[in-house]
This record gives structure tokens, sequence and C-alpha cells, in this order.
């Protein structure tokens, strides 16, 4: 299985080989994917157009919008499908035969951990809003944030986590983001633009086109957050306690 | 410039080495530990490429996320592979 | 293309009127060498100690004070003036020193303490005799 | 020469790609060939991050800083400052607005369009990665096991015990070969754990025998072995 598996995959690695001499040399300022229309537009546009300085964050939320609104529905959807496949998913007692370790939460790990948490969870929300001028962004800044709740599970144990961020809360915060997202795309629908055209909102917000834009994303960004926080946190939870929620790692 | 290039090279070498390291070693805890090492070799040469967002998102989520997820899941499993 | 070596940055900032800050580069500099030999000890304790407490000792030790040796090097080397910016870009690697201070003794701490209560057993003197004497043979 | 050439354009000039599709041919060779589950997923992450490798290194630009304004073209920070050489003779007006950056200035930052594609599948790839994990964790409470060819083993043996019984076999006509599975599930999920427990024993009493030797030193045994 394993010689045969390797014909295909010689094949294949031939191919794209043969096919690497065509590509663009390494750092080719004049290769067809930093000439294209596009990208310069991004590049020399972007300024003007939303006055962010952080131009990956602005395509990002901006003007690939309906991209990343589904792919926030899309790690929505992957957390409800580990919380449908693994709930109530253990047969009697299911525990773990390899690795039987009893033990207290540690004094010091904890105290560490309870100086630490809340310095975690303002750089999220430091990153979250930040990601305008520098890099960041709502994935990140969510993952910051769910990291923060991982690290209460690990070092106590799971059910203390859960007593802060219970997983029916979880779910409810990462539908909330969606929400957001797409309540500012319809409410810049309802006040007379297309989809997800935050440029409308200047006649809501006190600010001109361009800064009605750069706060827009803002919004869209801390939704996206929200939803990231929520399903990193239930993924974990369920993975390690396969989905009893009871004792964890 | 030429630093820079030696760098850039002997990090996609050190990418090939964990990547098959962590799919040779027979014991799962072990191979998701490498894989985190590769992903944070990833970041790094990211970071170096200029794609300071990725980086920070793989550091984030891929060698933070994915291999905690993936620890937290061998627990539960067997920790040998017979492969 | 310009060369970033140590000594062309150093001579750069002498060439540029600098001096007033040529101390601080060069303690700079001095510490991110030392961090980088204690970075070394790590690594070589971590291959050729015999058992997991003591490559812990290596680990969790020498890790600390590189990293933050290194860190507090690389502040001081990136201290050109005193305006706003630099002292901010201080103050932030003083934060990072402050959390790897506080994380990597707690962390090889937890390791250390798992590894106790999965039985893991230090090595002793005889344990050591015998696996020299196994190596030998095998050579 | 022309052995030369083709050398040093692929593995001087072109070394990222030739890296990208060894990384993606060992991701897709993990997929194919290991039978651990794991394995199979941890391959699947390489594919994934080579594939992102290749997007990345599209964008980078010689010279080119990372995509976020330098201060001279921030529209923020544009406003204070006397502006540059160029575009402080050409308009008066820069002081007021961001201006569209020229082609020579668009040349100096890298390609942002790949980083944002690659930045929403980074993370669409670990929320996938945890479904399947999730899988994984169901797969092994339901047979036991990880691995590819004992699975397809307890498979076969599934299919004859429900081929035998005649009550089965009158359903399989319609759509219930769905249905007839769960319960040999539950069957030889019960029985291989009972199997598992008692080898985890035996191996326990064995590690207990050998304590005084540390692990480590055992494992360093079997390495040179």
């Amino acid at each position: 299985m394993k010689i045969l598996s390797l014909i295909p995959i010689i094949a294949i690695g031939g191919l794209l080989l043969w096919a690497a001499q065509d590509f663009p040399k390494w750092g080719d300022v004049e290769s067809p994917a930093s000439k294209s229309p596009v990208s310069s537009h991004f590049i020399g546009k972007t300024g003007v157009d939303t006055e962010v300085p952080n131009m990956v964050t602005a395509v990002l939320a901006d003007y690939r919008g309906f991209d990343t609104m589904f792919e926030t529905v899309v790690v929505f959807i992957a957390g409800m499908a580990v919380l449908a496949i693994l709930k109530g998913s253990t047969r009697g007692n299911s525990r773990r035969k390899d690795h039987e370790v009893e033990a207290e939460p540690d004094l010091i790990v904890t105290n560490t951990v309870r100086l630490i948490v809340p310095v975690i969870q303002i750089f999220a929300f430091y990153v979250l809003a930040h990601g305008h001028v520098s890099p960041g962004g709502g994935f990140q800044g969510g993952v910051l944030m769910g990291a923060s709740f991982i690290l209460i599970a690990l070092s106590w144990d799971l059910e203390k986590a859960v007593s802060r961020f219970s997983i029916e809360r979880c779910m409810i915060v990462a539908a909330l983001g969606i929400v957001i997202y797409g309540g500012i795309g319809l409410l810049s629908m309802m006040l007379g633009g297309e989809f997800l055209d935050y440029a409308e909102l200047e006649r809501v917000l006190p600010v001109s086109r361009e800064m009605a834009r750069y706060h827009a994303m803002l919004g869209v960004e801390i939704g996206v957050g929200f939803t990231v926080t929520a399903i990193m946190f239930a993924l974990y939870a369920n993975l390690s306690s396969e989905g009893s929620l009871k004792q964890g790692l | 410039m030429i630093g820079l290039e030696i760098f850039n090279t002997f990090i996609l070498l050190l990418l090939v080495v964990a990547a098959v390291a962590s799919l040779w070693v027979r014991d799962l805890l072990v191979s998701a530990v490498v894989f985190g090492v590769y992903s944070f070799l990833m970041c790094l040469l990211w970071a170096e490429m200029g794609a300071v967002d990725v980086a920070f998102t793989e550091a984030t989520v891929g060698a933070g996320i994915s291999t905690v997820v993936l620890v937290a899941t061998i627990f539960h499993l067997r920790r040998k592979s017979n492969d | 293309m310009t060369d970033h070596s140590m000594i062309c940055l150093l001579a750069a900032a002498v060439e540029n009127g600098e001096v007033g800050f040529l101390p601080l580069k060069i303690i700079g500099f001095a510490s991110g060498v030392v961090g980088l030999i204690f970075f070394l000890g790590t690594a070589v304790g971590m291959v050729r100690f015999p058992d997991f407490y003591t490559r812990m000792h290596a680990a969790g030790k020498g890790d600390t004070l590189s990293t933050m040796l290194m860190l507090g090097g690389f502040g001081l080397v990136t201290m050109e003036d005193f305006s706003v910016g630099s002292w901010l870009l201080l103050i932030k690697i003083l934060a990072v020193i402050l959390f790897i201070y506080l994380t990597t003794p707690t962390s090889s701490h937890a390791l250390m303490r798992a590894a106790f209560e999965d039985d893991e057993m230090p090595m002793t003197e005889d344990d050591l005799k015998k696996s020299k004497r196994k190596g030998k043979r095998k050579k | 020469m022309g052995e030369e050439s083709i050398f040093s354009e692929l593995f001087l000039e072109r070394l990222n790609y030739c890296i990208y599709v060894i990384l993606l041919l060992i991701g897709l060779w993990a997929m194919l060939a290991k039978k651990n589950l794991i394995k199979k997923l941890i391959g699947m992450s390489i594919f994934q991050t080579a594939i992102i490798l290749f997007y990345v290194s599209i964008a980078v630009k010689q010279e080119a800083t990372i995509p976020i304004y330098l201060p001279e073209h921030d529209p923020h920070g544009s406003h204070g400052q006397p502006s540059g050489d160029e575009s402080g003779s050409q308009t008066a007006g820069h002081a007021h607005g961001p201006l569209a950056l020229e082609t020579e200035e668009i040349k100096g930052y890298a390609n942002p369009l790949p980083h944002v594609l690659m930045l929403t599948a980074i993370v669409v790839g670990v929320a996938t990665l945890g479904l399947a994990l999730a899988l994984t964790q169901r797969i092994f409470q339901g047979y036991g096991t990880i691995e590819e060819d004992e699975l397809l083993q307890k498979l076969d043996r599934a299919d004859q015990r429900a081929s035998l019984s005649p009550t089965t076999q009158k359903k399989r006509k319609g759509n219930s070969r769905t249905k007839a599975t769960p319960s040999v599930i539950a069957k030889k999920g019960g029985g291989a754990k009972t199997s598992l427990a008692k080898n985890k024993k035996t191996s326990k009493n064995q590690a207990k025998g050998s304590i005084a030797k540390s692990t480590t030193g055992k494992r360093q045994s079997k390495a040179k072995e």
C-alpha cells in the first residue's frame, strides 16, 4: 500500500516541480499576482477609501466582507457540529486508561494564571481594537480571548472554566457575533446602500464616509471576535472531555 | 539581503525536517508537539516574508489552539500509533 | 547591500556622532551574546543530561535567563534617542521580560510536577553507573 | 550550462516553491499511506500549510515592507507632518486628506490580497481540524481503535454478523444499513475496551516491576537497539 501510494505522489511531484520552473522568481516585483490591478487598487486606494493604515484589515473586513462573514459562519457551524457529534456520546465510565493522574490544581500554577489571565484578556482587546493600525484583528483577538479561558481550564479543571463561561452562553455569544456582523450589513442596506456597504453608515454616525467605513470595520471585527472566542473555547471544552464537560483533561 | 536569504533557506529546510519528524514518530503526543514546532517555524517564515497578519494568526491558531486541541484529543485515545 | 553586522552598526553610530548611546549599544550587544551562550548551554544540557529532572533544570533556568538577557539587550540596542517612541518600545520589551519571568518557571514547575505525579523517578548514582557501563558495551 | 541553469533556477531562485511542493507531497503521502487517523489529520494540516506557504510566497516583493502604510502614506499620520518631496510639490491638498499611491509607491508594499485569503483559511483550517478530531474521538468510542486496517477488519466482521442473522437481512433490503450498525458498534466497542484495559494493566505491572530504571533510560536503550 505504501509503495503503491508512492506512484501517484511521485507523478504529482514531478509535474509540480516541472511547473515550478515557470513560477515567478523569489520576490519578483513584476510577478502576475503583484501586477494585477486588484492588488494595486487595494494598496493604492485603501488609504483614500477607508483611512485604515493596515491594508489586510481593510481588505478583510471591507472589500471582502462577504468572504469573511461566511468564513465566520463556517467557524460557527464547525463548533455546532462538534457539539452535536460529542454531546452525550460517553457511554458509562469512559475515563481514559492511558494517563491516570489524579492531581489537585497546583498552587503555583493557579496563582500565576490568576495574575496572567487578566493581562491576556486586555491584550486580546488591544489586538482586536488595534487591528486597524497594526497586525491583529478579530480572528487573532478572538483566539487570544478563547486561549485565556482554555488556560483557566488547563490550570484548574474544566468545570471551573465552564462555570465562568458555560457552553450555552458560548453558543449564544457565537451566534451574537454573526448577528452583529450581519446586522451591520443589514443596517447599511436599510440606509440605502448595498449589503455590507459601510459608507452609508455616515447617516447615523457623526463622521465622514471614510471614517464610517473605519468604524464599521471595528464593529465587524468585534462580531468576528465574539464568534471565534466562543467557538475556540467550546471546541476545547468538548474535545478535552469527550462532550461530557466534566473533569476535562 | 544575503543574510535574509540564508535565514530563509535554513528555515525552509528545517520545515521539511519538522514535517517528516512529526509523521515519523510513533508516539502521537510527540507527534503533536513536533507539529507545533512546525507551525512556529512556518510563522517565523511568514513574518520574515512580510505577512505579519498571517504570521500572527498562525502563531495563535496554528501553534496555540490546534496543538492544544490535538493534545486534548490524543489524551482520550491511544497514545501509540502503529506506523 | 548594507551590512547589518554588529561592528558595522557600532561604526555607523560612531560616525553619526551618537557617542552618547554607544555604551548602551555595547552593553546591549554584550548581553545578547551572553544570552546566546546561555542558550547554547541550555541546548547542550537538554541533550546531554541523563534524566527528566536534570533536563528540566537546564531548560527552565537557562531558557528564562537567556531569553531575558537577549530581549534586554535588544531593548538597549534599539534605544537611539530619548523620544517617546523608543521609550515605548523599551517599556514593551520590559513587559515581555516580566511575563517571561513569570511564565517560564511556572511552566517548567508544572512539567516537573506532572512528571513527579506520573511516578517518574530521578536518576540515582547507581543508575548512572549502569547506563555508562551499558554505553561502553554498546560501543 | 543547461543543467546548471535548471539547478539554479529551481533551487536557488525558486527554493520556496520547491519546498512547497515537497511539503505538499509529504502531506499527501501521509494522508494516503499512514494508517493512523491522527497522523492522517496531521498530514492534512501539513498539506494546508504548504498551500498557504505557496500563496504567501507569491505575495513577496523584493525590497517591500509589510502591508501597513508607512507614516508618510498613513492617512492619519500625514495630517500634521510635512509631506515628502514629490507628493508635497505636486499637490498642496496632501495635508488635508490621503492620496492614492503612485505606481512606484505601490511597489514598496507587499501584496495584501493573498494574506487576506490565507488568514481566513488558517482559522477555518483549525475549525475543520477540531471537527475531524471530534469525529476521531467518536470513532474511537465506537470501535476502540483509530488504526485504519483494524477498523476495516472490525467493519468486515460486523458486516458478516449482520448478514448471518435473518432479521437484519430482511431490513437490509430496505434502507436500514445505517440502522444495523449502531448496535454492532456498541457490542464491538465494549469488547474492545475490556481487552484494551487488560493490556494496559499488564503493561503497567511490567512498568512497576522495573521502576528503578528511569523511563528515559529505557527509551534511550530502545533507540539504540
